[in-house]
């Protein structure tokens, strides 16, 4: 099997996949958006929660590859308890490193979003890991 | 009769088809490429890139206004493909073809030109749930500004059209038919001949959206006798950025222009403004001269080979493809229809359509996975994307049986 | 100073621009070539040609929608030619450059996508009586249509524009003010930074239709700061079928779609389309792929000479045709503008303009000879065609010379 | 001097450019038509005047180059005295004609319009001699 397949690939990001977590929705979320790739039809729909500015649960239903998958289930898991700007600011820095080719992501070595860094070798394939946090700084911007 | 899933034998004319077309050599991802991609675009065949090259050699000038040499080598080279399409679609006189973009455009071409200026509020404009977004969103867009409403007839499980429902659907209001010819999404074939002789005998203007069939079988418009039909070049070996509209002379002596400018007057002045016969009405400013001499040496390279032939041999190896797929583990059919042409389309338990994209890619197939423009076809099968493998000419049962190997690795990935 | 006929230097990196040129290895009746006819279209330079047979016959595959290696690499290499001529024209941003067929195309799709929406009976256009037909008939086609009114600026007799005038002409109905850069007619070059300032200071959207100067002189977008700026990449030694709109990034954000069908959608169904941001907004259907590699080959081209050195070098060159041309037996020029770029525009006693087109034809000499789409602008000037030679960078002072030559065998047989 | 062009513009066809018959309106003509060639801007106006079903007389006025000029200039002489029916007849064979390269012109040996010959081999000044013939088949068929 191609090298780079395996490493888009990574156990962690089919376990993922397989068994994301958080999916669901979330009844009176205080944020939500619902994002669509035109170019694949791939769909997510974003919850979050908060207490006072802080995000106390996200949760998403999504209709999408293993990629978009692994990646919203990821994100539900990683901003809880963020506020909100720094939600929106580590979403815009991951999208924004994700587009760039020889700078590893901004994430501690044991950020379990490492598994995500072999899209960066599938340029068609990129955005279907960022969907979700361009979903996820949708949801911020609009107020419930 | 054979069995379900033995290989076509591919005739002697299309034995050594693959050596026209350049980029099938290519390797990907140090593979040799299947490139099964077909009705999103084909491959172009040497003798129409020498012809694009040649013509930029050699003969390049503007066409229609000069008196010098190469302008008028180039608007006799340009003509000429007109009367060629003309003939390969058998249509009653050249000036019924317009050279367009496209079927994109030729269809927002007859949205314009021909049906807004007589649509009232509450027309109807009919068209199938099969349809590509190019023969859907115009319409909208129509209906919008006019107050016209949008008719879609169903399609059954299978992905077959629901002839009679369509038919019902052609009422007193409808002021324009529209139907795709092959679906290409699921490869279905209509019967746009009885279609197209309900239309007539209620007198409902009809268009046909031929993108995905005049490359896969011969169309024969003095017999269809359908009011339009589109098709995109890119699609049939041509290069891209040019496709035609074919339009009955009557319809298109009765159209206002589509595009203000050059080559489409008669003559100008700030008070009045006449304009010319079609099909020069509809062609505005300098066309795409090049991509007109290449859609006639593509003409030449199809005929080399003889269309029965090709439609012959295609049918079966899409047959095939469909019987293969359907028999792999794990692959659902997306569309099972009566008859089928160029395209079948899938999705698999294990993985989603994309993901399934991407491995095949990393073994050289070409394949595509989305929506495929048919956004309300996936919606009525409650998916959003399905894999898709499309065939043209040079396609093999190989290529077949190396997409099916593909997906063994998704499987094994994934499962 | 040097004396009025003394033709200019060839500067040392076009001396041998012809050799990019396959086309000008050509004899013509027995004649090597002399292209004079660049205003209609300029030839092609072999990286040009080459360009387009690399993409067909390595990367070809439509673009936007695949995941497998051909069609990424055919979307980077298209979206890089958007980037390379957002840098080109120094657009604020590359999402500001709509693909389209040429400058008669992003003229039609202002009038539909931008203006028309907005257009009230009374309202009024303004344009001047140097425009092409392109940057008249589709405002007259949209005065038809809305009631608005198309309301015309005068020349001077040397063919300047009346700049008084213009201004004089912006008024509070003015929905949008079109002005033509350089004239393909008669050469000249208008002063557009006085026009958009004066129009930006009265907030009326203006449109520059740069068909004749981005080929000849640098276009600073951000510096201009016009709406809208249009041109065809075929008169810039690029493919047949591309060229482009420039818009303004919150002008386009307004606009409603052009063409409706895929590609431009964010999300089809028949209850509801929604649709992508600008550029996408406006390119419906698949694109000219390969127009979009050539247009970015072309750019490389042009930009390894130095557009400072092309313009330079053709001001030179264009002051030593106007001069030899007035300074010959029986010809009047047509227009003498203060400023003028690329073009020069006669008649003669002796001989009708497409007998002139005639017989330079048999000496191998090619120019244009009509009215050029310009009917209203021949009008102003009481006749009914001229013969027009016009310049790109591969000619020299000797091709001034043959033409000189020429027009003395016009005299010998009509005179 | 091109042998081509020399056949183009023979003395015949400059003779008649520079010095053409019958130029000038026909007030009240039994027929008219206003014809213009897009293309290059030419136009040319037949009037002709009737008695019975025969031509009286055809004038013309024009802006237009040598050719179109000479071919308006011996139309006029032409056709006077031929029926209408014949004068169409014959100015569609012409036209037909001038379109077919290898077939001569249908005219008998001493016909001046033998003069048009050489246009044949300028394809794009076809046009230039036919129009003049379009426009009487248009006046034919408009009664004033
Ligand atoms: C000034 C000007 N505007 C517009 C056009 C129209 O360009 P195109 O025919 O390529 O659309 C031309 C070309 O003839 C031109 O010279
Ligand atoms: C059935 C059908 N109709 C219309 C189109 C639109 O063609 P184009 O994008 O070339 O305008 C396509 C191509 O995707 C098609 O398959």
């Amino acid at each position: 099997m191609n090298s780079d397949l395996k490493a888009l690939y990574r156990d962690t990001l089919l376990k993922h996949s397989r068994d994301p977590r958080n999916r669901g929705e979330i009844e009176d979320p205080d944020h939500s958006a619902c994002l669509k790739n035109p170019l694949c039809g791939d769909q997510i729909t974003l919850y979050i929660a908060t207490r006072g500015d802080r995000i106390e649960s996200a949760r998403f239903e999504a209709q999408c590859c293993s990629i978009c998958m692994a990646s919203a289930s990821m994100l539900t898991f990683r901003v809880e308890g963020m506020t909100l700007g720094e939600s929106d600011a580590f979403a815009a820095t991951l999208a924004e490193a994700f587009n760039q080719a020889n700078t590893p992501l901004p994430l501690l070595e044991n950020d379990e979003l490492h598994a995500l860094e072999g899209v960066k070798s599938f340029p068609s394939r990129i955005r279907c890991a960022t969907l979700p946090w361009e979903a996820l700084r949708e949801a911020i911007s609009n107020k419930q | 009769m054979s069995e379900p899933h033995s290989p076509p034998q591919v005739p002697e004319s299309l034995k050594k088809a693959r050596d026209a077309f350049p980029i099938l050599k290519r390797t990907v991802n140090g593979k040799p490429i299947v490139y099964l991609d077909n009705a999103a675009s084909t491959q172009k065949p040497q003798p129409v890139i020498d012809a694009i090259s040649h013509y930029y050699s050699h003969e390049n000038a503007n066409i229609h206004r000069g008196v010098h040499l190469l302008s008028t080598e180039a608007t006799a080279a340009y003509e000429a493909a007109r009367g060629k399409l003309a003939r390969y679609l058998n249509a009653n006189d050249e000036s019924e073809i317009v050279f367009t973009r496209g079927a994109t455009e030729s269809i927002n071409l007859v949205a314009h030109s021909f049906l807004e200026p007589i649509l009232q509020p509450g027309d109807e404009i009919l068209i199938s749930c099969l349809e590509h977004h190019a023969n859907i969103v115009p319409w909208q867009l129509l209906c919008e500004r006019t107050g016209a409403q949008l008719k879609v007839a169903p399609i059954f499980d299978n992905g077959d059209l629901d002839v009679d429902a369509y038919l019902s659907l052609m009422g007193p209001r409808t002021k324009l038919a529209g139907l795709v010819h092959v679906s290409n999404a699921i490869g279905t074939v209509n019967p746009i001949e009885v279609i197209i002789e309900a239309a007539k005998a209620k007198d409902i203007p009809i268009l046909i959206d031929a993108a995905q069939s005049v490359q896969h079988m011969t169309v024969n418009l003095q017999a269809l006798d359908c009011d339009f039909l589109v098709f995109s070049g890119h699609k049939m070996f041509m290069p891209t950025g040019i496709g035609a509209l074919y339009g009955k002379r009557s319809r298109l002596d009765q159209m206002r222009p589509y595009q203000g400018g050059g080559d489409m007057i008669a003559h100008v002045t700030f008070d009045k403004t006449t304009f010319k016969k079609p099909p020069s009405r509809f062609e505005a400013g300098t066309p795409h001269i090049a991509g007109g001499i290449g859609l006639a040496a593509a003409i030449d390279y199809i005929e080399a080979i003889g269309r029965d032939v090709i439609h012959e041999y295609e049918s079966q190896l899409i047959t095939y493809a469909a019987d293969r797929l359907k028999a792999a583990p794990g692959v659902r059919l997306i569309g099972e229809p009566t008859n089928r042409s160029g395209a079948v389309s899938f999705v698999m338990e294990s993985a989603h359509a994309h993901d399934i994209g991407t491995i095949l890619d990393t073994e050289g197939i070409a394949i595509r996975s989305g929506h495929h423009c048919c956004e309300p076809l996936m919606g009525r099968f409650g998916i959003s994307a399905t894999a898709r493998a499309s065939i043209a000419l040079y396609n093999t049962p190989e290529d077949i049986d190396a997409l099916v190997a593909g997906l063994a690795k998704v499987n094994q990935l994934f499962g």
